[in-house]
């Protein structure tokens, strides 16, 4: 089992979701981080003056996969939808899972995914 | 006493223009509540912007054309204009708040200049003003429209639609698929702070309309105001309580209040002739008209964030054909004064906002809109140090 | 000149009862920043529906009821009852800030309905009003309660009483190892923002109390009263201050603006009839008598999220009998009216909310209050952009 | 009509003195949503503190020591009291706003007492008051002085100055490398807010000033009055306006906003004598001197998180000598009045800061900064259910 | 040593903290995150209509513990405070970890912890 | 490829940044957690009462590193910047990353990062 960490671009959001569900990956996890790259942020004003924000919103998507199969088409799904060309699309990380449980059943393992 | 009652209708011309003040960040909360939190800041800025340009301009320019003269016998003239003053930068919050979430504030002052110079100040004109129409076929003075259901809230209104028409709807709210998508709003107690300064500011703006309070019928005439435009509110927001309840078992404050801002729009136009149970039945009707108005509009993908053109649009209408049909007004000088304004507002307005979008575009470019306007328009986040939820 | 007193107790009338109106978005904001930020549409939905239904409730029946005619001749009849009207909404949301974060908003409704057409105006019958009690054993016009320690601030939190012990505490807040689990406040602007529109409202409602301003003494008692007002409030903010510090060396915002709440209460009852520097000793006490009464009540599981009961109750209570210390009163009358109101609401309300809650039960179910009254109640998020903390 | 005139009077000083009390909830607004949000509730305690504090000194001690008696004839004197006494929190405000992000309360507390006992009342007995210097050198009773550009807003300001000296800049505001720190405001809907309730106050702090309203020309001085000062705001805003998007393309709301604020300090002192454009000069003005002096400030190190300097102190003084410019008034009286008032109350706030530095430190220490004034003064978050970003 | 990711229901949290610390559990970093899988989320109004919220806020803990021991107990723990029988109960996974370091103490591994 | 998730004190995160980004660290993301551990919560007043908040706010960084060189690099910068030496300064955890991809290119591993 492996678990995918996608870092996008927040509004992407909702296209790299249903691009997601359309190749069956029925659970996920989101939150909200700020991310530091080669992106460089926005300028605001704070009193008449201009300033660099340097961390820059991001959604970091956490999807446990059973298989490679499952891998694979998460990340193709994840690279399509997520992409616009432009410096701050993000970065997907794969890392190994040991062992999955579904609290509600005590189903383990790929059968709690 | 003259000069008592001189004294006496200033300090009332002061007041109710104090009311009306507070609706300046009534609007302005109310609108930075309703939107999403991307936009909030520029909403503000807006809200901020049009009462300082707009009564800027009045000064100058809109008032003298709107009265002919500064002149005032019954009450310090500096007071009279200030109470009138109060009412301009509102014609354009009404116009503002509906095409928020994607309008640059550039193009938008420009509008606000025009509006309050010229497009309101002739509508002022030929109601409650100099009336450089009298006597002719467009003479609409017999209309009895106390506060402004169609002076104000319809002329706001009109203005709306014909900036929706040119700048269209918010990016993504009208999927190609056809369903909509909801952008809630960010930040409810700001809605109910708004909506309610608002319903304050109207007892300014409704009694202070009945021009005096220093006769004993003046004083009754601006009490029963008063409590005829609250009345009226109270009805809006129970009616549309009682809706959403038969709906869907749950209370929607945001049309609750939506629905007691169309009560208070509709009572506007003959708050002060109607009885006492008349403005219940007004502002039922006005509740009502919204409940069905929000979602008519957005089934014909007028997006309209803030549902201005229900409670602005077809309660000013409303509520000026109200009077005609419940107090001992002539309908038909009623139904005339609603096309005659309707007809010049939105006209003029199409044809201001059409022009001033030739040159300087209305609609933000489409990567700022999904950004925010905040970043874009003011250089600020309005809540940086709170995480945003996906 | 009876035309101009005639006008200006008029525009005094509508000056106060608009600043009463302030409190309108002074509870709704104060309560909305007090409770959990997934109960705050909730709270502001109450809030809005109380002032809606209350006040049509008492223009239909209420006010026919309490002074048994609407007849005026000192200012216009309606804006004596504008005045009235905006006092009524208030006894109902003491009692609705008190249950808040576990109650469902119909059965809230329906009693609010009872409490403004037959409560609250048989409270103002005895007292202020017709006095349909007059020469019994019951007649209680002797006690001096200005604006309504008692008859309106007891009033509704003696119903509070009845409805926390109906209703019950919110679920987790005492557990059964005997802790008592914290629920800190959400928003502290927006208590801060709410009490002071609550003070800013007290200066129409006691001010207003006097009922005209017309006279030089009648001004002077109308300009004392305010003074007093505000300094028993100066007073109550100052203790409760000392005394946090004192025992924590920090300043507990939300107590220190109870603290205030309560010395305006405690001032409520003889605000035009004492010197002014017995409101600094009756704020005080009313002060220490809240930062007392929040754990004492706590300690009696009596679950009261915005500290209404020492608030209201207490201090109600404590600034009726105050007059008949400090002020040339009779002690007894103060306690006659403290006892004959106080059993009349408590019973009264404890029935009428039985009652319906026997058929439209007031508790929200556990799932629905652990999931929070915004979802459940009214449908929507307040704050649904800002991700929440665990 | 004597009696009528007196009542009037006393309405209106009312009126006046509740718009002036917005002001507590307009500056607690203004700087809860200009602070980080770790320091909210600090300084909404300080903020409501100060009126607590301010006003029960002023009344016990104050007001005696500025007018010598308590005595009126035009008014009720109660409402002459009050009127009075919602000016002197503003003075302390001021000077808490600039200090705000690392000040203790308890110090805070002792100067407010101090102030508003004995530099305040000093001030106004030299100027509006019984005048102990008159016939000296140092008579400065020829100032024109209206509603304190310089009495008010300009000691306030002396005194955040004395303050930011002694006290100095928030942590890690001033880099070593000698770069500036931006520590953006937590809450643009309060910002807005609070400036608005602000402006609205300043309708009751200068036309309430003018002190009668009850003959022909007091009406009109009155409302020229106020349409002056909201003039001058407008000006204010839409130049800040102007030159922030000429620069930069942007709206930066806080600018804006504080550029009304600058508008409004700068008229204050004339109000009441100028033409009806003259305002619009020094409003804009006024705007420009908060554009340039916040960034100055910055400069010199001297960290004032709310640009309070350059709103009430640099266009206090503007504001004064603009009277010496454009009215007819002596340039020289304004210039005396300035400089004699300034000395007064730098010297006396810094010597009075510096001794009660010496025994309650003013400075929170360096971990509790950090961590924020909330938790640490006030024993409480603001916002304890959202996420902070990072 | 091993990294447990568990989803639950934010309102278990108490429940799921107190029954880790019983089994001597002593460090754990949560956060906020929102959710999607098999519960529905629940609907919402939008002025005068309904429309259904798809991602549900979730609690996500992260405790690393140092042996199989632990990492029995934590499961264990989390699986009976967190569960309610009904959909959403949420996830456990368990990830490997390669190194741990305390930072205040410079103390490393299994003595990090 | 190894990913580095440190849990550091908030008011630190500028400095631990600007140690990353010295030691040739140039792409982290950074999210709000709530921390449990040996460091005591700070009191707070309720209604006349204190308490005690037991979850401290955290700063997580998360940082994906291509090899063992950039790890310890990264680690000793962390571990410098954070430090206090009072209780609560956090813990560094390491775990093995298998895939990298960057959105934007289609790059993968070692050169998508
Ligand atoms: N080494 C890394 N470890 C963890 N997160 C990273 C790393 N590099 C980049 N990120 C995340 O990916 C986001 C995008 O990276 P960035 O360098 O701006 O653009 P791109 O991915 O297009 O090269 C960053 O904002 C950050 O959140
Ligand atoms: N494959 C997955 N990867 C990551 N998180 C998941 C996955 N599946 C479910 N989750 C998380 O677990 C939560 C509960 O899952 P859900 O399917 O709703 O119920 P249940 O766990 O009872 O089957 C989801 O809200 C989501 O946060
Ligand atoms: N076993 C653990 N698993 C996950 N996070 C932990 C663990 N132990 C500690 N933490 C995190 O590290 C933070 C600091 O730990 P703490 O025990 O308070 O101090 P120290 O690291 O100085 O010993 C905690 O607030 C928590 O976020």
């Amino acid at each position: 089992m492996k678990k995918i960490e996608a870092i996008i671009k927040p509004y992407k959001l909702d296209e790299v979701k249903e691009a997601l569900v359309e190749v069956g990956i029925e659970g996920m996890t989101v939150s909200e981080v700020k991310g530091y790259g080669r992106q460089q942020g926005h300028s605001e004003l704070y009193r008449g003056a201009e300033y660099v924000v340097e961390f820059i919103p991001k959604v970091k998507l956490e999807i446990v996969v059973s298989n490679d199969d499952y891998l694979h088409r998460a990340i193709d799904a994840i690279k399509s939808a997520a992409k616009t060309g432009k410096i701050g699309d993000g970065k997907i990380f794969v890392l190994p899972v040991e062992h999955v449980v579904r609290i509600r059943t005590d189903e383990e393992d790929e059968e709690a995914l | 006493m003259p000069e008592l009652s001189y004294a006496l209708d200033t300090l009332f011309a002061l007041f109710a223009m104090t009311l009306i003040i507070f609706m300046v960040p009534g609007f302005a909360m109310l609108e930075a509540g309703l939107v999403r939190s991307k936009n909030v800041a520029a909403v503000l800025t807006v809200n901020t912007m049009i009462y300082a340009v707009a009564s800027m301009f009045f000064l100058l320019v809109g008032y003298s054309l709107a009265f002919g003269s500064w002149e005032n016998d019954t009450m310090s003239k500096w007071a009279a204009f200030l109470f009138q003053m109060a009412f301009v930068g509102k014609t354009v919050n009404i116009m503002s708040g509906g095409v928020s979430e994607r309008v640059r504030i550039v193009p938008l002052m420009l509008f606000t200049v025009v509006m309050a110079a010229l497009i309101y100040p002739i509508a002022v004109n030929l109601t409650w003003g100099a009336n450089f129409l009298k006597g002719t076929a467009l003479d609409i003075s017999a209309m009895h429209d106390l506060a402004g259901s169609t002076v104000i809230h319809s002329t706001g209104a009109w203005a709306l639609l014909a900036a929706i028409l040119i700048i269209g709807p918010r990016k993504g709210r009208y999927t190609p698929n056809g369903t909509i998508r909801v952008f809630p709003a960010s930040n409810i107690p700001l809605v109910v702070l708004g909506a309610m300064l608002l319903w304050i500011g109207w007892f300014g703006f409704n009694g202070g309309s009945v021009g005096s309070i220093s006769s004993k019928e003046s004083a009754d005439a601006v009490a029963l105001t008063i409590m005829n435009t609250n009345t009226a509110g109270l009805a809006g927001a129970i009616v549309v309580a009682l809706v959403e309840y038969i709906r869907y078992k749950k209370f929607d404050i945001t049309m609750i209040l939506n629905g007691a801002l169309g009560g208070l729009v509709a009572v506007t136009a003959g708050a002060d002739i109607f009885d006492i149970y008349t403005p219940i039945l007004i502002g039922a009707i006005g509740g009502l008209i919204v409940v069905f108005g929000v979602p008519f509009f957005d089934k014909l993908r007028i997006d309209d964030p803030v549902g201005a053109l229900s409670v602005h649009l077809l309660n000013g209408v409303w509520g000026t054909l109200a009077v005609g049909i419940f107090a001992d007004v002539s309908f038909f000088a009623q139904l005339k004064g609603v096309l005659v304004i309707g007809i010049f507002a939105f006209i003029s307005s199409y044809v201001v906002l059409y022009a001033i979008n030739k040159f300087v575009v209305f609609r933000i470019d489409a990567e700022s809109e999904t950004e925010g306007l905040d970043i874009n328009e003011c250089g600020l986040e309005s809540y940086p140090e709170f995480t945003r939820t996906i």
